[in-house]
């Protein structure tokens, strides 16, 4: 069974934020309107961290870091649940099971790197974005919990279409939207415990560090990032 | 809208985007009925299509996914050079612009402020008898065209247009040719690129490569792997953008002065006799006015004094740059958005012309020039100064033509503007929307979307010629024509008799393209880069490619998607410079009064995000809410500070304030940002459109002063002072929160995480 | 026959029943149209969903969890403080069971259905039954709550048994109703022994079950990894506080009844002395468990926690953080360890004062830590809209409503007790104390 | 009159039952979730041994409640003066 992780290079990343575009229209991510955007209602799968300075001006940097869910390999967010709305699946993807959440929001409450959003409101989709709806991936119903699952539905697709050429899973075949856009390649991803992967590799990398070690909820999604001199 | 609430329950119940796509199509999406039908109880076929992205000259190769032949999804062809499979914001949004509402679905009429629908032939009619008229009367200098097509085989069209009707006020102000003007206006041509495999030292004065720049995703990647090889970049800027992060060095700096920094650097080279002597004799006429020039004018003390960079920091960049072997200044468009935006490019150029241009490079025989006629020599007599000079003056216009350009919101100045444009007797505009600009038009005869046009577009800022092609990827939906198209039959209407060797538009294209069949070098973008093997055999004359006819190709290439040539040679760049007008002893510029801040005011510097490259973001609603969003400030203006200005102005962290310049108040919300210049009071540059998509936010520029660079007209950017009003209380960041983010980030005191 | 001419010593105790004035109607109709207008609410909220209220990211938690905290916790006014008193043979308890038992009964049901009204989807939430993890602590609340509910609610009715059956015997309304609820009871020896019985084996049953409740609760934070809940001291700390708002509670309603229903001659200066006292070691308790839980956070200093900790200190919150220490602490030590202040309308004062604290704290308790998330998101704001608010009233509202209800149908303070007590304890006390008094002779002999 | 008497408490007693069954059926209702729970959490495997020492206690809980009841109520019944 594989597992599925990330590895982000930040030394690479140039903060262009087209993962964030590509995460929003790949998974029909509901654009609130102005006003409960304002309240603090935007929803976003993959965002960047709040800007954090290195460095005194003029040699400060900023230190954004693309947050996407983590995909813990002790996932907080599903201990919680009360019917088993999020889970962990075998190949490690913690996933969203939308019809059964019933939108308590203890698995928000419960997750240390706020990665989960909520359809406070009917979607109020932006007439615009209705036509860039992705067919592959359902809309959420007011009043559910959603976020990242590695675009799980291109899994599927990646899955069903080597199935049906007679062949096993490569790994070329199944990459998230965030990985597939990004132009500084700086975003790796594949199966963490195949030690041909490159994945495997980055993450012996020296400059490897992941959000919140000490809370011991293993991310599966890796940073590298070195000081540069 | 109470149909789309139906539709949203359905939607909800269906829980299926693919119903959300048919059931939302009736309310949501502007379509021809027949379309809606297919929309709503299609097949659902995928089936994928490759063309091109005219979102910035770079001219990435896009793939586009389609439901039922509705384009739905945009990524990048990775097999394309120029981008890898990379792609920017804007090019994912782009596909939403085709379905956008308040697209003209056909020309319109201005009956006194209403837009009225018209046919087709009535709007070409009124156009061609309004220039019949002008002609008959020999007015055609009072006739302005302005365009911003990055296309740059559209912009060749208007120039055939403007050469053959005989308008001499082409306006053709695209990106590439607004950066190549400074090298234009000492007459000699630009640069085709940077040189990465030699260049060792890269300064950038201004330009934010990695963001809005003649081709970002490449430079994207060359930076990334530039720093890979241990070389350095030096970024000279006043804003420090994601991009400019990436720098080694910022050396944070007002356009104002970016001349007196180059030639503080300048100073170093000449006084270390560490200069190329052997290109300055050759190619560098009147090379030693321009050193004594340097040598009095601008030692360190004085550079400093000038620019407010510590006198052994600029000793440390000439340092460098007189030690790297190739090194080199770049400056793209971005240089121009002050007022003395081309003193500025003239002092870099002779910065490198110092070290011999060495870290740039031209492309050898480059054929694109011959393919392209004469596509950006217009600028060399006509600016969008020229056009402000004009309108300002008692001089009539007779008739302005506008083309993909919205320069009423990316100018200051705009009701002046505004109220000059009104005086306009005849406007026609070809943008698909009803924009800042448009809105004054008399007749508006739309262009198609960029989904539907056909197009080729060229670069050479790899040092290789690529080629991606625009291929229409769905069947026009409304009444649009295609501006070429319009073109063209408005130079046989006008000039009768006239020898045009196309029938329309495509057929232009072709033949450009033949221009590479002919050619016969090069490579389809549907394979590989290739080996050093290939290339050798190459070399040898070995091809691979052959096709029995120029159809074959074509074909082929549509399939492709774009061709290139990684076999072409570089060959250096030595251009013969010639600095007399522009450096002539005693004209040097007093101190800029923006150091010398009156108390209470700040430095407003507009400062332009990768998600807008032209003003043009707000039809794209994932753009507009994204746009603020790594600051959770959304559809608002903000303003980043530094917080110890902020401190001297006792505005805290995300307070609401009020700001003032000489052309009125506006609010924005205030962010502390330890990145900005002290005294620089940071906006971004994308929001506030009145009548153009998602309207929200406030245009900085409509609030600036009216200054521009002298011989191109850009906007100036960062030379107004504005002050703080009032401001809201706000949240001041408690201290444990800023001492602790590190730790917050990571868990651990001691993992550092610079990116 | 007309019973109502029998005059019974106790007469005043069934008054309530019987007599209905016209306030009594006023006062119904107006909390009703406050319920109702709560009710309305919900609907709207169940239409558009939970945007409606002032809920937002990274505050998904409001209100109606600060509620559902808070009422669960006045809930061990009851049966807790009923029970321990009974367990402790403390004879002034005689009054006051009857009503704290009330209180639980009404206060858990409304309680209750707070969890229900915050989750987004209502509609699903029979897949807790189907689908549900009984490792969430949502899942231990159910079935703690309802056990409690259960436990509490026969707790209540049997030592009504007797009361219901003097009723009977009376006559009248509902007649029927009593004669079914009373099981035959005549009070021959038997049946008084199985009712002692059963109520002293319940008595005990409840008090763990009690305590269990709010822990479980506590736990729904302190199961988190979110800064200020992750914390071993939460169970106790929410038991106390729930005893602590539990006997306030408790106060005010009997205050109420007393100036209503003229109980004075039944509720007297010395049992508001005793729960005074009690409320005033309560207060004590509490402000201990607070200094404990904020001093180890202050000491330990880890980044997050500080965060949480300056923003209630120093930061947002610190206007209600402090109003809470006032009303928790402050209040009650100067009214109730002050004899002069001591007074009925002083520990009034101080009971109210309580309450809305310990309503404060539960709001500190949940917003603060939300409002900080560990990673350095802007802080979150919370502004709860009039959806909650109205909500949080209609809660009120019912809870007053329940109790007239309950006034119209059964004796508020235990007629049997009473009586029992009247008869028997002096010499039952009296007997006791003998026990376990030093003999006179015992002492003569050692003189000798 | 008599008999009136006793057709009321044929049905007394019945209603009375029928009021006793509502908690008994209220502990079978818990005890059935309880077991479903844990039935589910075996079936997905997670986290068995937590599910069946909650529902332990649960069940328990629950019964003794409607033991005591029935306890106290036919308590009483029986206990009724004789001839009544």
């Amino acid at each position: 069974m594989p597992k599925y992780g990330m590895v982000i290079d930040l030394n690479k990343c140039t903060q262009c934020e087209a993962c964030i575009t590509a995460c929003k229209l790949e998974n029909n991510v509901q654009i609130v309107s102005k006003e409960n955007a304002a309240l603090g209602r935007a929803m976003f799968w993959m965002k960047l961290l709040d800007s954090n300075f290195e460095g005194a001006y003029p040699d400060i940097r900023p230190t954004k870091i693309p947050m996407l869910c983590l995909q813990c390999d002790e996932p907080p967010c599903t201990k919680v649940c009360p019917v088993r709305a999020t889970y962990k699946r075998d190949d490690g993807i913690v996933a969203q099971i939308y019809p059964q959440c019933i939108g308590c929001r203890y698995c928000m409450a419960n997750c240390p790197y706020s990665a989960k959003t909520f359809n406070w409101l009917k979607d109020e989709q932006q007439i615009e974005n209705e036509k860039c709806y992705n067919t592959d991936v359902s809309v959420r119903p007011k009043g559910v919990v959603e976020k990242c699952t590695f675009c799980i539905h291109r899994l599927q697709a990646a899955r069903e279409k080597a199935k049906s050429e007679h062949r096993k899973l490569q790994e070329s075949d199944y990459i998230p939207a965030c990985a597939e856009v990004c132009a500084a390649h700086a975003i790796y991803f594949g199966d963490l415990d195949d030690p041909h992967s490159q994945v495997f590799k980055l993450i012996n990398d020296y400059r490897k560090f992941t959000l919140q070690e000490e809370l011991g909820t293993k991310p599966k999604v890796y940073y590298l990032s070195a000081k540069a001199e | 809208m109470e149909i789309n609430r139906r539709d949203f329950m359905k939607l909800i119940g269906g829980s299926l985007a693919g119903l959300a796509l048919g059931g939302a199509a009736g309310a949501m999406m502007k379509l021809p009925k027949s379309m809606e039908a297919v929309l709503y109880s299609g097949p659902r076929i995928e089936s994928w299509k490759l063309t091109a992205c005219t979102k910035c000259p770079g001219g990435c190769s896009l793939k586009v996914r389609l439901i039922d032949n509705f384009p739905i999804q945009v990524f990048g062809n990775p097999l394309s050079p120029v981008n890898e499979g990379g792609i920017c914001s804007m090019g994912l949004a782009s596909v939403a612009s085709i379905y956008h509402p308040s697209r003209l679905t056909g020309p319109v009429k201005n009956v006194n402020g209403e837009f009225v629908p018209i046919s087709y032939d009535e709007a070409y009619k009124i156009l061609s008898d309004e220039l019949k008229k002008i002609i008959s009367q020999n007015k055609h200098d009072d006739v302005f065209l302005v365009t911003q097509t990055e296309s740059r085989l559209r912009a060749g069209m208007f120039n055939k247009f403007s050469e053959e009707i005989g308008f001499k006020n082409l306006i053709l102000d695209n990106f590439r040719t607004a950066s190549s003007f400074p090298y234009k206006n000492i007459s000699v041509d630009a640069p085709d690129f940077i040189d990465f495999d030699k260049c060792d030292y890269l300064l950038n004065f201004g330009s934010q490569m990695a963001e809005i720049s003649n081709n970002p995703l490449y430079y994207t990647r060359k930076i990334n792997e530039h720093r890979s090889k241990g070389f350095k970049i030096t970024s000279v800027q006043p804003k420090l953008t994601p991009g400019i992060a990436k720098s080694d060095d910022w050396i944070p700096l007002l356009p104002v002065s970016f001349k007196d920094f180059a030639l503080g650097i300048a100073y170093v080279l000449l006084r270390d006799e560490k200069y190329d002597k052997n290109f300055t004799g050759k190619y560098f006429s009147g090379f030693n006015d321009f050193r004594q020039y340097v040598l009095d004018n601008y030692y360190p003390d004085k550079a400093q004094e000038l620019t407010g960079v510590p006198s052994d920091k600029i000793l440390q960049i000439g340092r460098e740059f007189e030690n790297a072997s190739a090194p080199a200044a770049y400056f793209d468009e971005a240089v121009l958005y002050n007022s003395n935006g081309t003193q500025n490019a003239s002092a870099i150029i002779a910065l490198n012309a110092l070290k011999g241009f060495r870290g740039f490079g031209k492309i050898k025989d480059n054929f694109f020039s011959s393919m392209l006629g004469k596509d950006n020599e217009s600028i060399e007599n006509i600016s969008f100064a020229k056009l402000k000079e004009r309108l300002s003056g008692n001089e009539s216009i007779q008739a302005l033509i506008i083309s993909s350009s919205n320069f009423v919101f990316n100018n200051p100045g705009q009701e002046a503007l505004k109220k000059q444009l009104s005086s306009i007797p005849f406007i026609v505009s070809f943008s698909s929307f009803v924009d800042e600009t448009s809105s004054f038009a008399h007749l508006i005869i739309p262009d198609h979307d960029d989904f539907e046009k056909i197009d080729l577009l060229f670069d050479e800022s790899m040092g290789i010629p690529a080629i991606t092609i625009r291929q229409p990827v769905v069947s026009q939906f409304f009444n649009t024509v295609d501006t070429g198209d319009i073109l063209i039959s408005l130079m046989k209407d006008l000039k009768p008799g006239i020898k045009i060797p196309f029938q329309n538009y495509s057929d232009y294209i072709k033949q450009a393209a033949n221009k590479i069949y002919s050619n016969r070098e090069g490579i389809l973008m549907d394979q590989s880069k290739p080996t050093a093997i290939e290339k050798g055999l190459r070399k040898i004359g070995w091809n691979t490619e052959q096709y029995p006819s120029f159809d074959d190709f074509w074909d082929s290439l549509l399939e492709a998607g774009g061709w290139w040539n990684p076999f072409a040679d570089k060959e250096s760049y030595n251009p013969k410079i010639d600095f007399k007008q522009i450096f002539n002893k005693g004209s040097l510029l007093p101190k800029s009064s923006l150091y010398s801040l009156p108390n209470n005011n700040l430095r407003l510097n507009i400062f332009r995000k990768n998600l807008d490259y032209k003003g043009s973001m707000s039809i794209y609603p994932v753009l507009v809410e994204q746009f603020g969003s790594n600051w959770s400030v959304f559809y608002e203006l903000w303003a980043e500070i530094n917080p110890d200005t902020a401190r001297k102005f006792s505005v805290n962290n995300r307070s609401k304030v009020v700001l003032r310049t000489n052309k009125g108040k506006f609010t924005a919300i205030l962010i502390y940002n330890p990145a900005v210049m002290p005294g620089n009071l940071d906006v971004p540059f994308g929001l506030g459109h009145v009548d153009f998509g998602d309207n929200c936010g406030v245009n900085p520029l409509a609030y600036s002063d009216d200054l521009s660079d002298k011989q191109t007209g850009k906007a100036t950017f960062s030379e107004t002072l504005v002050e703080i009003v009032s401001a809201s209380p706000g949240d001041s960041p408690s201290s444990a929160q800023i001492m602790t983010n590190e730790n917050k980030m990571t868990g651990t005191e001691s993992r550092s995480i610079y990116a | 026959m007309d019973n109502h001419q029998i005059l019974d010593e106790d007469e005043i105790l069934f008054r309530p029943i019987y007599q209905t004035g016209k306030g009594f109607y006023v006062l119904a109709a107006a909390l009703l149209t406050v319920f109702m207008f709560g009710v309305v609410m919900y609907i709207r909220q169940l239409i558009f969903g939970l945007g409606v209220t002032g809920m937002n990211e990274p505050v998904t938690w409001g209100f109606y969890i600060i509620s559902f905290v808070f009422f669960i916790g006045i809930s061990h006014a009851g049966t807790l403080i009923s029970a321990i008193l009974r367990l402790s043979k403390a004879e002034w308890r005689r009054p006051i069971t009857r009503m704290a038992e009330v209180i639980t009964g009404i206060v858990l049901l409304i309680g209750g259905l707070h969890p229900i009204i915050d989750l987004g989807r209502p509609d699903r939430i029979l897949n807790i039954f189907e689908r549900g993890r009984l490792q969430s602590p949502l899942l231990w609340d159910l079935t703690s709550i309802t056990a409690y509910f259960t436990a509490s609610t026969i707790y209540l009715y049997l030592p009504l048994i007797p009361d219901i059956a003097l009723l009977r015997d009376r006559g009248g309304r509902f007649n029927k109703l009593y004669t079914i609820l009373s099981w035959g009871y005549e009070g021959t020896e038997r049946q008084k022994h199985v009712l002692e019985r059963a109520i002293n084996i319940l008595m005990i049953m409840v008090i763990p079950i009690a305590i269990s409740v709010h822990t479980v609760i506590s736990w729904i934070f302190s199961m988190t990894l979110q800064p200020g809940w992750h914390s071993t001291i939460f169970g106790p700390y929410f038991v106390v506080g729930a005893i602590f708002s539990g006997i306030a509670a408790l106060i005010i309603v009997m205050i109420a009844f007393r100036k209503t229903f003229h109980f004075d001659d039944y509720l007297k200066k010395i049992h508001f002395n005793y729960l005074g006292t009690l409320l005033l070691v309560m207060s004590l308790l509490w402000f201990y468990f607070t200094f404990a839980e904020y001093l180890t956070t202050f000491y330990g200093h880890e980044p997050p926690e500080m965060r949480v900790f300056l923003y209630k200190f120093t930061g947002g919150y610190s206007p209600f953080f402090w109003l809470m220490v006032f009303c928790n602490f402050i209040v009650p030590v100067v009214f109730l360890s002050n004899k002069k202040l001591k007074t009925i309308p002083g520990i009034l004062v101080a009971s109210i004062a309580v309450v809305i604290g310990m309503w404060l704290e539960r709001l500190i308790i949940v917003v603060p830590s939300l409002a900080n998330p560990r990673l350095p998101f802007p802080t979150g704001i919370y502004i709860p809209s009039l959806t909650e608010i109205s909500l949080l009233a209609a809660a009120i509202a019912a809870f007053i409503l329940g109790f007239m209800v309950f006034s119209k149908l059964f004796p508020l303070i235990s007629i049997w007790e009473i009586k029992v007590g009247r008869e028997e304890s002096v010499r039952i006390v009296s007997e006791r104390l003998n026990e376990y008094l030093p003999s006179k002779g015992h002492i003569r002999k050692q003189i000798v | 009159m008599p008999g009136k008497i006793k057709s009321f408490f044929g049905k007394l007693i019945f209603i009375q039952i029928i009021l006793l069954s509502f908690l008994w059926m209220l502990a079978a209702g818990m005890t059935l979730l309880l077991i479903n729970l844990v039935h589910v959490s075996y079936e997905v495997n997670d986290h068995q041994s937590a599910s069946i020492a909650i529902s332990i206690l649960g069940i328990a809980i629950f019964w003794v409640l409607a033991g005591i009841l029935t306890y106290v109520l036919f308590g009483l019944y029986k206990g009724r003066k004789k001839g009544a």
